[in-house]
């Protein structure tokens, strides 16, 4: 997706940028035994990948979906999820392949999404805003979004947050995160396991458990809570104690930027 | 039986004014048949349907601009990390083109049912709670899936009258190799009626024979071929050269404006026959390419 | 992680006894994965039912032959121009061994299906004329063309438990490359809950690396790796050997009666661990095969 | 399907086998702008499209399924559809593509078909003979017979031209031919063009344009119309004139025995 609204960040050169600490917030939310699966402008997500394999998670999968480049072992990454450089990789299958098996529901577990609007249950639009026959916006449609509803996790990223990317509820709904709340997310049946976070370059957030809406996890450096909720177009769950963001450790960043050597996300 | 034809001749006899669906091949911008797709636009054929694989960019968006379009079935028309398609979001938005809401799963598994005669392309359970089918019920139903009874999703058969793809190479009887990413390219020749093929050569079969299997379009579902090195721009063409950044940002830049994409067509497009266009585009910076 | 087991190991942990749908890939007498299934014959498991690829061969015919197959799902078991397959068409004529009669258009779509969570898989229409619907109504239904009202006939997915497949190489993560042709083992892989790859050899990942887009298995569908050099024979190894054709026509002689092929499996299976049973092999007629 | 009954050959060393006739008619009935697919251990029709495109038709495409070589030129034929030999080729496809395509009913005009029954309609049959649940015989299985209802021309072929194989009606219809007849046929409404030519050792016949049996087009040298009526299981048309078959000219004799280089035809 478009990512128009970067925050710039602030801080001195030799730290992370906002860009680089959320990949290091993605990167954590991997496992081992994941196989994840990510689509396109995803250099953000890939280069997590490749800093959880580098560091906690060395057996963990990714796709880079386009090229379909099966764990692409590239430096620098490139900002193309079709880029020929990510067939430098273990291996590379069909892009038909990756779409057939993202439908079988149990061989990716994790999936990186985003959109023009994300909502409070975590519910993805990437098509319209406003009525979609005389849409305000027009979004350049929502590729794979509709298979969030088979995959174990989803993990949500973007680079705007704001009151018009963050709606109370999508205008159209894409990729479906936990719908509108606990009574249809029950009665859907769904196999997928729903958005389990979502990284913007104020916070990282999670989901309540009970109620299924966006709940703030961490703030990240410099940001306050009231920030968050002020950049926020609905009520965001606010737990009592909100920790900051763990900040990257400098191993953490050497190895980011060795991956990303043409700087993708150092500005940003 | 010779296949190659030239670019002004494969257009012309493939690609009949009106055509009822024309697919595009390429993903993102990469492996754009762009130079099929320029002719085309130079020799005004208008197109009722137009159907991009799951992420259409310049291809449809050069068609989009010069107005050719009636309606598009696509699930991502844009420029990845360049930014939306200003053609494409603006004809959307006041409503001169009808998009027809797809996702990747349908436009690969419709087309899949497309190749096989399949009747139609049911989806796995759970793709039913987006909104895309609801928009779009002209290409979706729901049917009960015979075995359990419960109601799926389906999507009907992608049967493009006309395919224009593009392929790094292939022999004269339109046995074509693939170099880099797949995409959905062989799926979209294999459920085309007619396969237009855009490579940067023509080689002897025994070249194609070295390849193995899995990496080529038999010649049999190739209907014409077009050697044009370089067509792809400025889109990549895998194994060959790579996007041009800078000329698609002028593009952006320039389409800024209402006006903008149809200046773009006329001054790069309709002003120009192919090899004067890709003449013009072997600036310092991208000349290796062309080479 | 290193996935290389034993073919002991392989067996015993993935190929549970009384495994429910077991899939052996090759085609007809090549690429059949016939270390893991002698494997599968020492220990014992009994399968509740085979699932072949288009063509079985002496991959069924040997599980069958050992007394282990309830029933069978396939389209084809037999030796080609060489001949019936005696365990199977004895068993069948007797009634001991319950087949389910398929296609080879539902088998590869069925598996396509399971590949996809695809809720089921129409074929195409004309393909209800046949009697083999008829034959298993358990596989096929007929269903309403959402889009057309008429009616057409669909396959029930096919998800094996467990995959046997033959690959020339594989990495020890499981990321393999077919060599020669790919039959339907690559699509057998996508659709298979568990994936057992027996190999010629085992390769560092940068030679699977080298392979393009398209002729290759990602190692994330894989859950064992199993190095027999030689051990697809008597059947051959796409890019490694050919077809024992003598030991396949002892084969035939012997099982011509009917305690023929049980005294095959005692002799040559039951009776031998694999290496004594490849070392048996290299005759001088086939000596340098199993080099 | 197996080949157990094949004729010997009485004739000369030099002249052709019947195997090689039968090759040579089926070759005449392919044409430049034809498609061929083949399965199952099918060196006779492979023979005859190498020797098609080295004659009247250089623009002949066929695929070898099972490898799926497209126009695979080796010399010496194999006996296997399988063969890695077949590889080299024009190209070469995956099985699974060539399956699809095999639906889609426009690509490929000619089917190669063969049966342990075919009928008077010239429906298929390599299942099972007798009851299909304790079947007297049981065949291999129908691979891909039931697409005969979709494909332009079935050319049907045997080696066996007796009256266990051929039978009014089969016991089990996996390739369809004309199925029951004209009113059957009609009320099918396939988009296939049905059976096209069978050919055997002993002649070659067509279809009855009104009864849609088959019916005695001419019969091989030294053959006459009494032994095939005997040979037939059920009766056959027989039209006034039968010419005999035309002998191959010594040109094709010897461009199929550069292709069948290893005989397999030769001595059948």
């Amino acid at each position: 997706m478009s990512q128009t609204d970067a925050r710039t960040n602030g801080g001195a050169p030799a730290g992370p940028s906002i860009a680089e600490l959320m990949a290091v917030e993605l990167a954590r939310r991997l496992r081992g035994d994941d196989v994840a699966v990510m689509g396109t402008a995803s250099a953000l997500p890939q280069i997590a990948c490749r800093l959880a394999k580098a560091t906690h998670a060395p057996d963990l999968w990714f796709v880079a979906g386009g090229t379909c480049g099966v764990n692409p072992r590239l430096a620098p990454a490139v900002p193309s999820c079709c880029d020929e450089d990510l067939l430098r990789a273990d291996t590379a299958v069909p892009l038909s392949d990756v779409v057939l098996l993202e439908g079988r529901g149990d061989v990716f577990t994790v999936f990186f999404s985003g959109g023009l609007q994300i909502d409070a249950h975590g519910n993805c639009n990437l098509v319209s805003v406003g009525d979609r026959a005389r849409p305000s916006l027009r979004g350049p449609g929502t590729v794979g979004l509709p298979f969030l509803a088979r995959v174990g996790r989803v993990l949500i990223y973007t680079m705007a947050h704001n009151p018009r990317t963050f709606v109370e509820r999508v205008d159209f709904l894409g990729g479906p995160g936990f719908l509108d709340g606990p009574a249809s997310w029950a009665a859907a049946g769904l196999t997928g396991g729903g958005p389990a976070a979502v990284v913007t370059p104020l916070c990282t957030m999670g989901f309540d458990s009970q109620t299924l809406r966006m709940r703030l996890e961490t703030v990240h450096p410099g940001v306050t809570v009231h920030e968050v909720v002020e950049a926020t177009g609905f009520e965001v769950v606010v737990p009592e104690v909100v920790p900051p963001t763990p900040l990257p450790t400098d191993e953490q960043i050497a190895i980011l930027r060795g991956i990303d050597s043409d700087g993708l996300l150092k500005g940003r | 039986m010779n296949k190659v034809l030239s670019l002004h001749d494969a257009v012309e006899r493939h690609v009949l004014d009106g055509v009822g669906l024309l697919a595009v091949g390429g993903m993102h911008l990469h492996n754009n048949p762009m130079a099929l797709v320029r002719e085309v636009v130079r020799q005004g054929q208008r197109i009722r349907r137009l159907l991009t694989s799951p992420c259409g960019a310049f291809n449809a968006e050069l068609l989009i601009a010069a107005g050719l379009v009636e309606e598009i079935a696509t699930s991502y028309v844009g420029f990845e990390h360049l930014g939306l398609a200003p053609a494409f979001r603006r004809s959307a938005e006041d409503g001169s083109l009808r998009v027809l809401e797809c996702d990747e799963a349908y436009i690969t598994h419709g087309l899949n049912a497309g190749a096989g005669g399949l009747p139609f392309a049911p989806l796995p359970a759970g793709l039913e709670v987006s909104d895309v089918w609801k928009a779009n019920p002209e290409s979706f139903r729901l049917v009960e899936d015979p075995f359990t009874g419960t109601r799926v999703l389906a999507g009907a058969p992608l049967r493009p009258d006309v395919a224009l793809v593009h392929a790094a190479e292939a022999d004269t009887a339109g046995n074509a190799v693939l170099a880099g990413a797949h995409f959905v390219d062989r799926v979209m020749a294999m459920a085309a009626r007619t396969v237009v093929l855009q490579v940067e050569r023509v080689v002897p079969t025994e070249v194609i024979s070295r390849h193995p299997v899995g990496t080529t379009i038999p010649g049999f579902l190739v209907h014409a071929v077009v050697e044009v090195p370089g067509g792809c721009h400025p889109t990549a063409s895998h194994g060959h050269y790579r996007v041009d950044e800078d000329h698609l940002r002028r593009y952006l830049a320039l389409a800024g404006g209402a006006e903008g994409p149809r200046a773009y067509v006329e001054q790069y497009v309709r002003g120009s026959g192919e090899a004067d266009y890709l003449q013009a585009q072997r600036a310092p910076a991208s000349g290796e390419a062309f080479a």
